[in-house]
């Protein structure tokens, strides 16, 4: 496969220096559960700011100056442009930092980088979202893109589930989509509590369940490894072939942009030619090593 | 072009011409370890001892640790600034024709796309002086990989030792810049011409070891899911970085940061796919066990990097093999990659 | 030797008494040699014993699951020895296959001694006390003390004790106690402020490659000091000061169980003299403590044992 | 910073690590009947000096201070029986073997001290900041800070 063109991804990057971050500062932060926050950031430059703009499923190195980088898909939606957010999972060293940090801190960022869900593709189609835990961050980009412009698609089913009621994140837009009478949302966790109403089990059961139908339609999965390693096959029994099923991956990344080596699946680097892919693309190495 | 010819006596002279202008590096030992490093103007011993060596010519264009910026906080916001760049223009002489290739492989990295500027600035800021290689090793296989130990044209300019002198070959626009430089070149007669070929070719023919390229792509694919020979070639490898970080074509690099004194630094560094670390997220390790990372050496060198580039990652020489402290052998592990049939 | 080796290694597979054999097989370079771990009782016949069986096979010990039979020299005995100690390996599950052996050659030193690149060297035999080089068609006899390794020249067990197969009788290397100090003594005598600068030389040179730590049996933490990010001990890059810090870690983490087997030093790609290092550790716990690792399976290890009064005179 | 100051000016940094039971409790009962001792420890209380790694010693160093100071209970007075006599060992290993990678033994001490000697911490602070002094700054990782990073950089 020929290495992707990039060269349009190119536009906000420092341009003598691709590993420069432009300085941005946080400006809200949302605690989603206890492990989970969002921060609404902002450049500071304001020349960037007015002109900055990404496609949904892209990614971005963020700094902790002194720590280091790590990479968030950002999760707002690019119709939605007052602000950026991304959403941040406290498991080491970068995200332990961010979480030490409050409003008004500057972080570093650098991107738009990797490559976008295919809106071409999905336009006037049925679209089946699939997310577990803070793998609806960057769907959540997508889903509000697509509610933003609702005319140009078909059916919209979206399967989400957690742990447990408190690991549920984004549950503003859980309620948004839920009251949304042209989504049909579906929340499962994996153990409620005494409050939950909702879905019990493991998503790609649920999603079985739900069985929304393969016709003109396409799934998109994000979530945790175990979860879409038993969702796809999930969605090959609804009927959906490797072309009609997309996900969004997460590697360790340094670089994000494909010379650093480390989050290559097979010969295709997630940073620069993803982190969107078709299971069709990934399907020979996906069993293997994600 | 009439080709020029120099008495390896007259090199000092030579190098001292060009160091008018150039940083020139040459093959250096520092303790006890050899590496190109910036002549000290008068000695080149080197040709007494010099067959390649051990941290390749990589390290003078991807160094192991750089500074990629500096940070620093006044009045609560942050301050970036690139680190200052020496703007000498060098002379990297007698690099080897296997590891002259490995940069051509390396830039196809460093500019896809995003270019590189650390690595972009110091390449296009180098001429390289190659010296074709009279002596391969007994663990050298680069014939088997389009290398020819005495010919190159990835390099600017080249020399090939005929007797008591070295016959000189422009291959670049940089490299005849650097001829046109010197005054006192004799010229080279036909003789010498055929002399050097003769050579080349006996070079080329002291290569024994082998791997067989064919097809390679293709075997290794159908072989990819086969853990059993995997974990049974990984075995006795103990997970060290040797064969990565002299390789002369493995790039892979790791950034981190420091704060020391409330001075903030980015580095990067050279990082190694046999390291368990340099996958492993906070929840999962795609590539904790060892047989995954081996193989993911040796596809990337042999099935991804040319689905990629078109070109295999790997020059033939032989470092891997000769440092390896188990004598973990690339050769002997492409030669024995089970034979699969496509159906 | 070898054809004992291969019958015995064949007959512990065939019986079922061990899963694994490790041991040596030939080298793809001339002088060398290769681990070989296998569980095919026809790999077995690839087994060799020569005076370049240099890797301490005991460093593979605690990867495999199931019992194992493996080929140790004395000191790789310590090491399998130290190992038990720590409760890393079984000893029921391991059936220890003892070399006694004669010293290892360490080509570089012939190299040296003759001026030739080891590729320009056509043979090497060991004869006793002295080692035939041939070069250009032509044998050169070299005393042994003079191209062995400089730890098998200071080997305080030559023929492993502990022991379920011994492959011949009980033999040692030459000993030159001298020469096993080449560079220690000479450390010695500096001043402090030229040791460190000393040592500050040479890990500039360091590539942090983890060569040392990874062939070393003594280094069996699952995750070593370097690669902990919270606290960032040091930072995993190739500065002298934080490949200073993690060697002498190192060091201070396996006192006690390093036995001295030269294996750091052998595998280290840019030549420093870790040996340096770990004979001077190997002294320090002997003098101190008065603890020989990997002599006796039954000792405790050097850092879970205390007596009530010793190295008081370190403390206030 | 530190380098701009006079010579004269300079202060040695210490670090201790003190046991929480007897020599962190030592160092509190020093400070409450106000015996003196310089103010140039800082004192991290860990659980046991059997906690202390050579590491975090080393570390410090790295760091800069100028010298490490390691204590705990007496011999045989170990809140966890053994914790002390293995702090023994270690420590006596780590100061040796620094000893001879060049590292001046004064950087690093250890003592006993247990809750009721106030009077011996303050002695022990005192004793080791005066040979951190006459030993001079701690230069071993600090020095020729141009070097960082650029080692290969060329």
């Amino acid at each position: 496969m020929p290495v992707t063109d990039i060269s349009h991804r190119k536009k906000f990057l420092n341009q003598d220096n691709v590993y420069l971050p432009h300085i941005a500062v946080i400006e809200k932060i949302i605690e989603e559960t206890p492990a989970v926050r969002t921060y609404h950031f902002n450049f500071k430059d304001e020349k960037l700011r007015e002109e900055f703009t990404f496609e949904p499923g892209q990614f971005g190195e963020c700094s902790v100056f002194g720590v280091g980088e790590a990479t968030f898909c950002i999760s707002s939606s690019p119709t939605r442009r007052d602000h950026l957010e991304f959403a941040v999972q406290r498991v080491g060293k970068v995200t332990n930092a961010l979480d030490r940090l409050g409003v008004g801190a500057e972080i570093g960022f650098r991107g738009p980088y990797g490559n976008s869900f295919p809106l071409d593709f999905l336009q006037g189609k049925n679209l089946v979202f699939v997310a577990g835990g803070i793998g609806l961050a960057p769907l959540r980009s997508l889903i509000w893109n697509v509610i933003d412009n609702r005319d140009k698609y078909q059916k919209i089913d979206i399967v989400y589930g957690a742990r447990t009621p408190t690991d549920l994140c984004f549950k503003y837009d859980l309620d948004a989509w839920g009251a949304d009478k042209t989504v049909n949302m579906v929340t499962t966790v994996d153990r409620g509590d005494e409050n939950w109403k909702g879905k019990v089990g493991l998503v790609p059961v649920i999603l079985e369940k739900v069985a929304p139908s393969a016709s003109n339609a396409v799934a998109i999965v994000c979530g945790p490894p175990i979860m879409i390693r038993f969702t796809f096959p999930a969605l090959e029994r609804l009927g959906f072939t490797p072309e009609q099923m997309i996900t969004t991956l997460e590697k360790r990344m340094k670089c994000g942009i494909g010379k650093c080596g480390r989050c290559n699946i097979g010969n295709l680097y997630v940073c620069r030619d993803g982190p969107v892919f078709s299971y069709a693309q990934i399907k020979d190495f996906v069993s293997s090593e994600y | 072009m009439a080709k020029k010819k120099i008495n390896k006596k007259e090199l000092a002279n030579l190098l001292k011409q060009w160091s008018q202008q150039f940083a020139i590096f040459v093959p250096s030992r520092e303790g006890d370890v050899t590496k190109m490093a910036r002549w000290n103007g008068e000695d080149i011993s080197f040709l007494d001892w010099y067959r390649n060596t051990t941290i390749s010519p990589r390290d003078n264009f991807q160094p192991q640790v750089e500074e990629m910026f500096s940070f620093q906080k006044d009045d609560n916001s942050y301050h970036l600034e690139l680190p200052a760049t020496d703007e000498q223009k060098r002379v990297i002489f007698a690099i080897r024709p296997c590891d002259a290739r490995a940069l051509a492989i390396v830039d196809k990295t460093f500019k896809d796309g995003y270019e590189d500027p650390y690595y972009l600035r110091r390449r296009n800021n180098t001429v390289l002086v190659g010296l074709s290689c009279t002596n391969p090793r007994e663990s050298c296989f680069c014939t088997s990989l389009g290398v020819s130990p005495g010919e190159s044209d990835d390099v600017d300019l080249m020399l090939t030792e005929i007797d008591d002198h070295f016959l000189i070959e422009e291959v670049t626009r940089a490299g005849s810049d650097l001829v046109a430089q010197v005054s006192d070149l004799e010229e080279a007669t036909e003789a010498d011409e055929a002399k050097a070929k003769e050579v080349k070719e006996a070079s080329h023919s002291k290569v024994t070891r082998s791997i067989d390229t064919e097809n390679i792509q293709e075997k290794l694919l159908s072989c990819f899911e086969d853990k059993e020979y995997w974990e049974e070639v990984a075995a006795k490898c103990i997970s060290c970085g040797i064969c990565t970080l002299l390789c002369p074509t493995c790039y892979c690099f790791d950034i981190n940061d420091e704060v020391f004194r409330k001075q903030g630094t980015r580095f990067r560094s050279c990082d190694s796919c046999a390291f368990s670390i340099y996958t492993s997220m906070p929840m999962e390790n795609p590539r904790e066990e060892k047989w995954r990372r081996v193989r993911q050496k040796l596809c990337h060198k042999y099935e991804f990097y040319p689905m990629n580039f078109n070109v295999i990652a790997c020059t033939g020489c032989g470092r891997c093999i000769r440092l390896c402290p188990v004598n973990w052998d690339i050769t002997q592990t492409l030669k024995g990659l089970p034979a699969k049939s496509t159906a | 030797m070898e054809q004992k080796l291969q019958s015995e290694a064949k007959a512990l597979l065939e019986q079922g008494k061990v899963d694994y054999i490790i041991g040596f097989e030939p080298g793809s370079l001339k002088f060398t040699t290769t681990p070989l771990i296998t569980k095919e009782k026809d790999d077995v016949d690839r087994l060799v014993i020569n005076p370049f069986i240099v890797n301490n096979l005991a460093n593979f010990l605690t990867e495999l699951k199931g019992r194992v039979g493996i080929v140790v020299k004395g000191c790789d005995s310590r090491s399998v020895v130290s190992l038990i100690q720590d409760n890393k390996a079984s000893r029921e599950d391991v059936v220890i296959i003892g070399v006694p052996c004669l010293g290892i050659i360490d080509v570089s030193k012939i190299e040296a001694l003759l001026s030739k690149d080891r590729d320009e060297l056509d043979d090497i035999t060991r004869d006793g006390n002295s080692v035939a080089v041939t070069v250009d068609g032509e044998k050169r006899e070299l005393p042994a003390n003079q191209v062995l390794f400089d730890n098998c020249l200071g080997c305080e067990l030559s023929t492993p004790q502990e022991y379920d197969i011994l492959l011949d009788e009980p033999t040692s290397p030459p000993a030159d106690k001298e020469a096993s100090y080449t560079g220690i003594d000479e450390l010695r005598k500096m001043t402090a402020q030229e040791r460190w600068q000393f040592w500050k030389e040479q890990f500039s040179h360091c590539i942090r490659c983890y060569a040392c730590r990874n062939v070393c049996p003594a280094c069996f933490c699952e995750r070593c000091f370097v690669e902990e990010t919270e606290p960032q001990w040091t930072l995993p890059i190739p500065r002298w000061q934080d490949n200073l810090m993690f060697q002498v870690v190192r060091n201070i983490h396996v006192a006690g169980r390093c036995t001295d087997c030269g294996e750091c030093e052998r595998a280290c790609p840019v030549n420093i003299p870790l040996r340096r290092l770990t004979r001077e550790m190997y002294d320090i716990v002997d003098d101190l403590f008065h603890f020989k690792s990997g002599m006796d399976k039954d000792a405790s290890p050097l850092m879970t044992h205390y007596e009530q009064e010793e190295a008081e005179d370190l403390i206030r | 910073m530190e380098g701009m100051k006079q010579e004269e000016e300079w202060e040695p940094k210490l670090l201790g690590f003190l046991c929480r039971w007897c020599s962190y409790a030592g160092a509190d009962l020093a400070g409450t009947s106000r015996k003196k001792y310089p103010a140039n420890i800082r004192i991290i209380r860990v659980p046991c000096s059997g906690r202390i790694d050579p590491l975090f010693v080393i570390k410090a160093l790295r760091l800069g201070f100028d010298g490490v100071l390691v204590s705990g209970c007496h011999p045989g007075d170990c809140h966890y029986q053994t914790g002390n006599y293995r702090a023994r060992r270690r420590t006596a290993i780590t100061k040796t073997f620094l000893e001879y990678m060049g590292v001046e033994p004064e950087r690093l001490q250890a003592s006993w001290v247990s809750a009721s000697e106030g009077e011996k911490f303050a002695q022990v602070v005192t004793e080791v900041t005066k040979g951190l002094k006459e030993v001079g700054p701690n230069k071993l990782f600090t020095e020729q800070e141009q070097e960082r990073g650029t080692k290969a950089a060329v």
